[in-house]
């Protein structure tokens, strides 16, 4: 499997790690901010528990450690393991950025 | 038709033309008092134990393809149960007793072989994490016993003691461990539950679900047609997500793809289970004689069902590492199969949040171990709507309330369990 | 109280035997070379300050420094792309301050690192050097595709490497150089050796000036 | 790396590993040609078969070797021992397998046909006793009736215990095929990258083609071929090229490949998967060729290509006819018999009879009598001679017949006869032959094709299936894709190497295709001839028509069952020259068409790899890099004994003469720190430089406590959680500048915690301005503790240094002048609960450190420890480590939960509050004392209550981390016990049936010295 970084080109996927679904977005809440707990653990649970596990493109996290050391997002499909893009995390590089989700 | 030796020799007079099908191959029923989704060892277990435990002989497995072509046909054959939690120690020795008699259930010998697993340490911390798990399996009335270095020489003399990297310190044993034929497996559940009136009918794939007024599901829809169903129950490790998803379900499952690998047939070499502690690999040998062997998971989600050469490559330097003499042996076959991996490493078998569907999934690459257990239980489950006591803990809802069963202490990160 | 000597040691003190290893006959495919004495600087501009920090770098080494993975040579230093938005400073060690006085002239805008001590500098050349680094970089060096001053931030044996091709050296003559982290040199000098071997390799140590 | 092997000497000399029995006279080549063939006449060599001593020539394989020596019987089958010769000339072959080499090279299953000769090669039959004349284990055969498909399922069930003791000992024996060495292979492997844009797989005539087509075209081409010469049917049929001779057509292709600087040939190299992105997997056999490999040099290389394109090229692979008795020796497939003959000079028969149901089989007959043998008679079942071959029936005067071939007659010196039957009238006659040559048509190698989940697709016209959807960027062109005549394989190839050079981009011009006749391959299906006795479809499996028929009857109808209840084409060969013959039976069987039924599965390898490839240098010591501290040398000339934690080598304790064992080392080590002073290098910490003006803000959302009110010159010690709430590490971190944090890791988690840190800043929290560096290289890192810490630094700080409680508070941190005019990084901070500083100076000076350590603590005894003595140290301060942070553990879990702030958000925050984390059963960390000081504590040892009996319900943890404890002079241990914090004081029982242990221990504060941490403040 080969993954082509924004930054470095196309590489061998023995220089990246595997995080998963990119699609979860963490719960972004105020300490104090009136919210029910229930809810804010519901919104947790859903965060790092429950998985789309999508048959066809999803679009997942690598991180380039072996390499640029940049988080990446791609869209890769999960039967044929063909990449459709593979874009640079909003915080790679100093680039400004907004908080995800914001 | 009873299978011996001598049915075998008189079938031999006549040129074995007398032998009849092993299952029948029945047109789909309209209505089932129980469905189960999934024509695995899991699924046909579940028929067996619904028919001969809970007398509910109405029941159809559904198979998309040809019965046994998931899991149950593409793993690594290894039975043991040297785990350390509570959950899955009660489970998996429950599994293993059921092994220790399934040639004479189902009057098919699927060849359960107890040759024992060593689990190999190469660090003090190695060791103290087996001593608790061996120690969990003793407190629970399982075989186990914690070697060291002196005691696995006179196991396995052949292993490379000299390895200069990640000396083999010891390791933990469970003589009652070992291997049994897996397409067997599926075969004489097959023919069992067949001889007991459930109906398998393969080439059938569920394409949706049939839900009430209420949601609840009664039945399914299928590409050889609707069929009706009491209850449906899902055994479909690797697909868990997908048909889950027809019923409006997430789970905490993401699929990946295990390798496995089989060398030429060579003769006798190993004579058990061996799993190397400092790298990905484990290994046992076929009665064809073929070494199978497997390692790590290729740790990106796939439905692929093939893995790539990175994981090759890591599994036979496992090989090496501590078989040094293997090295001329060639690799025969390289395949995938798709794991459900769950968020804690442990299977789910529980009701689910849809009235009338019941899971049984999520068993990472424990799935073959467990397939007696397995269908006993989800048949308890199905039979009575409560959790058999064996199967308490594996509930969907433990990740909300914070009780994961997680051997490896890895958390929600399925690719490290 | 006498003061105390600090003698340095290089991570390949022992790894490094100098001289001629492996081969068949009198020639030596590849030669292979430590460069001691070197300065290493990670800098990585601020958020939103990448434009300063090239700014800065211009000022500093008349160069500036590279946007995609090339190695560009500048005064008196090599600037390697090591990721967006950051450069490894790679220049002769010679002052104790010389960490800090490129920390005052990128602060605000930049911030750096030493890693003179993390990493180690391993030179390799040769008409053998390709076929040995074949055996454990994945890089596809063919010149139309790294040609000279192509740098990679890449991995030898799981471990990060910075790799660049020495900027002017071309066809037979040229010169790759890798960063290995300093507690792998010594593990990675054999595999990188013994991937050598079978071409003869002259191996020896070199001081930056 | 392989060149134009051609062009290369074929025998190189070395050393015999073994010698072949000399004295004994060598067997004369009876079988050996006068004519031509590519063989070097002028280069004999000595080879030994089942111990007696043979010659063959440089450019021989083993089996042209024993052809040529008139050798018939090669080997035994694996079910019923059954005689078996050669059958192809290929990497197909299923039959003449034999164990190459001996002692520690000693490698099973080398298929005679694709092993080089070289001077001195040894090789023995296989899977049989005595001997392969006399092999006793063929009394299967008598049980040939019981034994058919799946005839284990139905037996061998009771008594159950039977199975272990007798029935699968016996099995296990009686399988299996050549014998695996004993001894660690002696010979080294590699693996090597190569990336190019066209890669041709095969270089017969329309890989040839392919090559010379994107050669000219200007694209980077690589062309393998697993051959020792590239051609292909050319070396063996020959042929007319462009007006030319193939051969001297060939010769002209080689020099002008060789001559295009972008184009690399590659031979005795063989392709054996296709991985996603590009990914090609090769085996290159550099030193099979040799007895025993050149020094520095490997014996076999795996290569991963990665190509833009890729043609495959690979050919077809003739396909045997079952009928009864297809497996004597001396049956033998058509093609298989042109190759010996014409390409290697070695005559398989004197009297020859071919049965083929094609025209391509027909051209045996030229290549016999050419021979100067005799085709005794040509079996066609499709009644009449096909016209181009006319002419042969009368220059020849041939008998041809028209039926089928429906027994064979013969033993272990091969055929004698075979029986023909006019399937027309039944009339049946008998022919004496010494060679049956078979042609059931040639299937086209879509294995590589395949290899993706692609189903091949069937073609009427020559009953065979051709590639279906293949990998993306793979074209197939030749007869690997059906196109069996020489002129088309010149133009498939010519236009798919253009197509894919043009397809990367080649600008150049791709020439013109070389021309040849586009011959007519007329074929009539013929799968089985139907009778008595057994006919094989799996020969090495010895899997039966009728096997395949009873399969059907029981139910296994589906072509993977059928392979899994028969196993047929699972054997080495991978079925390739059964499979598709099994599943027309098994069609036939059902009343489905053969696309109907399907193909299984196909899988790589596409031929077996030796194991030892695939983990190349990796082995031994290089198994996994090694990572050495800065001390590491000075440490090893201290006598250290080390231990693996990772990567790492570490120093786990100094062993003094005269100390009887570790323990003694340890406790001598910790004593000295307590009662003076010593030193360990911790350099295998995780550092990392978190710079940027929100570094504090960043800080504080990682770890469950604050960073950001952290002042300059002070350190802190931080807990970080996974999001799922659960303790992921711990460590110190200090704030050296307003913009400027040095934070550390425990030594296993250093690479995980930098990811995830890399994951918050880019990922979760990319407004924040912070820059991360691991610094963990960079700095030697000692730990220097003991009252006599703050005398000997001291000594070797710069006067100027104030180190009192005044100048250097417990926790602060700031660099230091030392003498010598290094500046060094000084952090008060103690994991012993001694009084203690960590020290930090840049890698270089990690040896000088220790040594100076020595020199400045010289007058107090200082005493470089081990991790072992840290390990007590911080059990008897009851400071967690590994064992309890184990992935399973909650702040509160750990005593720690004080620590966490309410005042803001953090990683794992949320998820840490969930019932079942925080419910007040959980097994929490407390201290553990033997009630009977001298006994020993051990780790993993369960903890129940005082008078209960082992069992689930009373398990109510285990011990963590032992050691035996200087200070209290026994041992002790941290433990993770059930509501343990409530229960200080509790006698408990310690249970550890492994190793049949079982005592009583008081549950204790983990905190077993100096709790009140005078000392480290001292």
């Amino acid at each position: 499997m080969r993954i082509a970084c924004p930054f470095c080109g196309e590489r061998e996927n023995g220089e990246f790690t595997y995080l998963g679904d990119a699609s979860p977005k963490r719960p972004n809440f105020a300490v104090d901010g009136g919210e029910s707990p229930e809810r804010v653990e519901d919104a947790f649970y859903d965060y790092v528990y429950l998985r789309d596990n999508v048959a066809g493109v999803m679009r997942e996290y690598w991180y380039h450690g072996g390499g640029c050391r940049s988080w990446l997002v791609a869209e890769r499909n999960t039967i044929t393991h063909e990449f459709i893009s593979v874009t640079a995390a909003p915080g790679a590089g100093a680039a400004l950025a907004v908080r995800a989700g914001e | 038709m009873k299978y011996s030796i001598f049915s075998l020799a008189k079938a031999a007079l006549s040129g074995h033309k007398g032998w009849t099908r092993a299952w029948r191959d029945p047109a789909p029923k309209s209505r089932y008092d129980v469905v189960i989704i999934g024509g695995g060892g899991h699924g046909l277990a579940t028929a067996y134990f619904l028919a001969r435990e809970y007398g509910i002989r109405n029941v159809a497995v559904l198979e998309k393809g040809w019965i046994g072509s998931g899991n149950a046909g593409r793993n690594t054959t290894i039975i043991r149960s040297n785990y350390g939690l509570p959950g899955n120690v009660g489970f998996y020795e429950l599994s293993m007793k059921l092994w220790e008699r399934m040639e004479q259930d189902l009057n098919y010998n699927t060849m359960v072989s107890q040759r024992g697993i060593i689990n190999l340490y190469h660090s003090d911390a190695q060791r103290d994490a087996f001593a608790r798990r061996g120690n969990t399996m003793r407190i629970n009335g399982i075989d186990a016993e914690l070697l060291d270095a002196v005691q696995i020489r006179k196991e396995l003399p052949f292993l490379n003691y000299d390895n200069p990297r990640f000396p083999i310190m010891g390791g933990l044993l469970q003589r009652r461990a070992g291997t049994a034929r897996h397409d067997a497996v599926v075969w004489g559940y097959a023919r069992a539950a067949n001889d007991r009136g459930v109906d398998i009918i393969q080439n059938c794939e569920v394409t949706g679900f049939v839900r009430d007024a209420n949601g609840k599901v009664i039945g399914v829809e299928t590409t050889r047609g609707r069929i009706d169903a009491g209850k449906v129950g899902m055994a479909v490790a690797g697909s868990s997500s997908r048909v889950a998803a027809m019923a409006g379900l997430r789970l905490p499952i993401e699929s990946h793809v295990l390798q496995a690998f089989v060398s030429e047939a060579i003769k006798p070499l190993i004579p058990g289970v061996i799993t190397f502690g400092a790298g990905h690999f484990y290994v046992s040998q076929s009665d064809k004689g073929g070494l199978v062997f497997g390692g790590d998971l290729d740790g990106y989600n796939s439905y692929a069902q093939r893995g790539n050469l990175p994981v090759m490559e890591d599994v036979c330097e496992g090989g090496m590492a501590i078989m040094p003499m293997i090295g001329r042996v060639r690799m025969l076959r390289q395949w995938g199969g798709i794991m459900d991996m769950s968020m804690d490493g442990s299977p789910i078998i529980d009701k689910s949040p849809v009235d009338g569907l019941y899971l049984n999934a999520g068993w990472c690459y424990g799935g073959f171990k467990a397939t007696p257990a397995s269908g006993l239980v989800f048949a308890h489950l199905l039979a009575r709507d409560e959790p058999h006591p064996e199967a308490a803990l594996f509930r969907l809802d433990r990740f909300r309330r914070g009780a994961m069963i997680d051997e490896k202490g890895q958390g929600a990160q399925p690719n490290l369990h | 109280m006498a003061d105390f000597s600090w003698n340095t040691q290089s991570p390949l003190q022992q790894a490094l035997v100098p001289g001629r290893h492996g081969g068949a006959g009198t020639h030596m495919g590849v030669t292979l070379e430590e460069v001691r004495g070197v300065s290493l600087v990670q800098v990585m501009a601020r958020r939103g300050r990448t434009a300063e920090t090239i700014k800065a770098a211009k000022k500093l080494f008349n160069v500036e420094p590279p946007d995609t993975p090339r190695a560009v040579s500048g005064r008196n230093a090599t600037l390697i792309w090591s990721g967006p938005d950051q450069f490894i400073v790679l220049s002769a060690r010679q002052t104790d301050d010389q960490f800090a006085r490129l920390t005052e002239a990128f602060a605000g805008v930049a911030s750096l690192s030493d890693q003179s001590d993390g990493r180690c500098l391993i030179r390799i050349a040769g008409s053998g050097a390709r076929q040995a680094l074949a055996k454990f970089s994945s890089l596809d060096l063919h010149d139309s595709v790294f040609p000279a001053g192509a740098a990679a931030t890449t991995a030898v044996d799981h471990s990060a490497v910075n790799f660049w091709r020495e900027p002017g050296s071309v066809d037979e003559n040229a010169v790759f150089n890798m960063l290995v982290f300093t507690s792998f040199a010594d593990s990675l000098w054999h595999t990188i050796l013994d991937s050598c071997l079978e071409y003869g390799v002259q191996a020896s140590v070199a001081h930056a000036a | 790396m392989s060149g134009y092997s051609q062009s290369e000497p074929l025998a190189r000399t070395a050393p015999m590993e073994a010698s072949v029995r000399k004295g004994a006279t060598p067997v004369s080549q009876s079988h050996r040609l006068p004519g031509d063939g590519i063989i070097d006449r002028r280069s004999p060599l000595q080879f030994s078969f089942d111990g007696k001593t043979m010659t063959g020539f440089a450019g021989d394989t083993l089996a042209s070797a024993l052809v040529a020596n008139g050798v018939k019987l090669v080997g035994r089958s694996f079910k019923y021992h059954r005689p078996r010769g050669i059958v192809t000339a290929g990497s197909e072959e299923p039959s003449a397998l034999v164990e190459m080499r001996t002692g520690a090279r000693r490698e099973p299953n080398t298929r005679a046909t694709t092993q080089e000769l070289y001077d001195g090669l040894i090789a023995n039959s296989q899977n049989r006793w005595p001997s392969l004349r006399r092999d006793l284990m063929s009394i299967n055969q008598l049980f040939a009736p019981i034994f058919v498909a799946g005839f284990y399922y139905k037996t061998f069930m009771w008594p159950a215990k039977f199975w272990e003791a007798i029935y699968e000992p016996m099995i296990r024996r009686a399988a299996g095929l050549g014998k695996s060495a004993e001894l660690p292979d002696p010979d080294h492997y590699d693996k090597a990258w190569a990336h190019c844009d066209v890669l041709v797989v095969g270089a017969g005539p329309a890989g040839l083609s392919a090559a010379l087509a994107a050669g000219r075209a200007g694209s980077r081409v690589i062309l393998v071929e697993e051959d020792t010469l590239i051609g292909g049917r050319l070396l063996s049929d020959g042929g007319e090229i462009d007006g030319l001779d193939a051969r001297e057509w060939l010769r002209g292709a080689a020099r002008e490949l060789v001559s295009l600087p972008n184009v690399r040939i590659m031979t005795r190299t063989a392709l054996f998967g296709v991985y996603d992105g590009g990914t090609y997997a090769a085996l290159e056999r550099v030193s099979d060729n040799v007895a025993m490999p050149d020094r520095h040099q490997v014996r076999q290389r795996i290569w991963r290509i990665i190509a833009k394109r890729s043609v495959v090229t690979a050919g077809a692979i003739e396909r045997p006819i079952v009928f009864s008795g297809n497996d004597r020796p001396g049956v033998m497939m058509a093609s298989a018999v042109r190759t010996y003959v014409n390409r290697f000079a070695a005559l398989p028969g004197k009297r020859v009879a071919l049965f083929t149901n094609n025209d391509d089989g027909w051209r045996t007959v030229e290549t016999i009598e050419r021979a100067g043998a005799h085709v005794v008679a040509v079996i066609d079942p499709r009644h009449e001679v096909p016209a181009q071959y006319q002419r042969l029936v009368d220059t020849y005067d041939l008998r041809v017949l028209a039926g089928v071939v429906s027994d064979v007659k013969g033993g272990v010196d091969g055929v004698r006869s075979i029986v023909v039957t006019n399937d027309r009238n039944g009339l049946t006659q008998r022919i004496d032959t010494d060679c049956l040559a078979v042609s059931g048509g040639w299937n086209p190698n879509v294995g590589l094709s395949c290899f993706h989940r692609g189903k091949p697709t069937w073609r009427e016209d020559i009953a065979a299936f051709v590639p279906g959807n293949a990998p993306k960027g793979m074209a197939t062109a030749g007869a690997a894709n059906g196109e069996l005549s020489l002129g088309a394989c010149l133009r498939e190839g010519h236009g798919a190497g253009a197509r894919a050079a043009a397809e990367c981009g080649a600008a150049g011009k791709p020439g013109e295709a070389s021309k040849a006749d586009e011959e007519v391959y007329a074929i009539a299906p013929l799968w089985h001839v139907k009778g008595k006795g057994k006919a094989f479809v799996d020969f090495q499996h010895d899997v039966t028509a009728s096997d395949v028929t009873l399969a059907q009857r029981e139910g296994f109808e589906s072509v993977e069952h059928l392979k899994r209840y028969t196993t047929l084409g699972m054997a080495t060969d991978q079925g390739k020259t059964s499979n598709i013959n099994g599943l027309a039976i098994m069609a036939e069987a059902t009343g489905r068409t053969i696309p109907e039924t399907g193909t299984t599965i196909y899988r790589p390898p596409y031929a077996p790899v030796a194991i030892g490839a695939f983990a190349g240098h990796h082995r031994d010591e290089n198994f996994h890099a090694t990572r050495l501290t800065p001390s590491h040398h000075w440490a090893a000339k201290q006598g250290a004994v080390f231990v693996d934690t990772g990567l790492w080598k570490r120093a786990q304790w100094y062993p003094r003469a005269g100390e009887k064992d570790w323990l003694e080392s340890v406790t001598r080590e910790v004593l000295a720190v307590r009662n003076g002073v010593g030193f360990c290098d911790v350099s295998t910490l995780g550092k990392v430089d978190v710079r940027g003006a929100d570094a504090g803000v960043f800080l504080d959302r990682v770890y469950i406590n604050a960073f950001s009110s952290l002042a300059v010159g002070k350190a802190r010690y931080g807990l970080m959680l996974r999001e799922d709430g659960i303790v992921m590490d711990d460590g110190t971190t200090s704030r050296l500048a307003e913009d400027h944090y040095f934070l550390t890791t425990t030594t296993a988690k250093a690479g995980p915690v930098m990811q995830h840190l890399e994951f918050c800043r880019q990922v979760l929290f990319p407004e924040l301005d912070v820059q991360l560096t691991s610094a963990t290289d960079q700095w030697a890192q000692f730990s220097i503790a003991g009252p006599n810490t703050r005398k000997l630094l001291q000594a070797l700080a710069d006067p100027s240094e104030d180190l009192t409680n005044e100048g250097f508070p417990f926790m602060g941190a700031r660099e230091v002048k030392l003498r010598g005019g290094v500046t060094a990084r000084l952090f008060r901070i103690s994991f012993s609960g001694e009084m203690a500083f960590e020290i930090s100076v840049p890698a270089r000076y990690g040896a000088a450190m220790a040594e100076n350590l020595m020199i400045a603590g010289r007058p107090y005894g200082v005493t470089p420890y081990g991790t072992e003595a840290l390990g007590v140290m911080r059990i008897e301060k009851g400071h967690v480590a590994g064992p309890e942070l184990n992935g399973t553990t909650t702040v509160d879990d750990l005593g720690l939960g004080k620590m966490m702030s309410k005042k803001k958000d953090f990683i794992g925050r949320v998820m840490a509050g969930r019932e079942a984390l925080t419910a007040p059963n959980r097994q929490v960390v407390v201290g553990i004392k033997p009630v009977d000081r001298t006994r020993r504590l051990r780790s993993g040892a369960h903890v129940i209550p005082k008078r209960a009996v082992p069992g689930p319900q009373t398990d109510q943890g285990y011990v963590t981390s032992v050691c035996f404890s200087p200070m209290l002079d026994q041992w002790i241990g941290l433990g993770l016990v059930e509501r343990g914090r409530e229960r200080i004081g509790e006698i408990v029982r310690i249970t550890d049936p492994l190793r049949t242990e079982d005592y009583e221990a008081e549950i204790c504060s983990p905190v077993f010295y100096d709790p009140e941490g005078v000392r480290q403040r001292g």
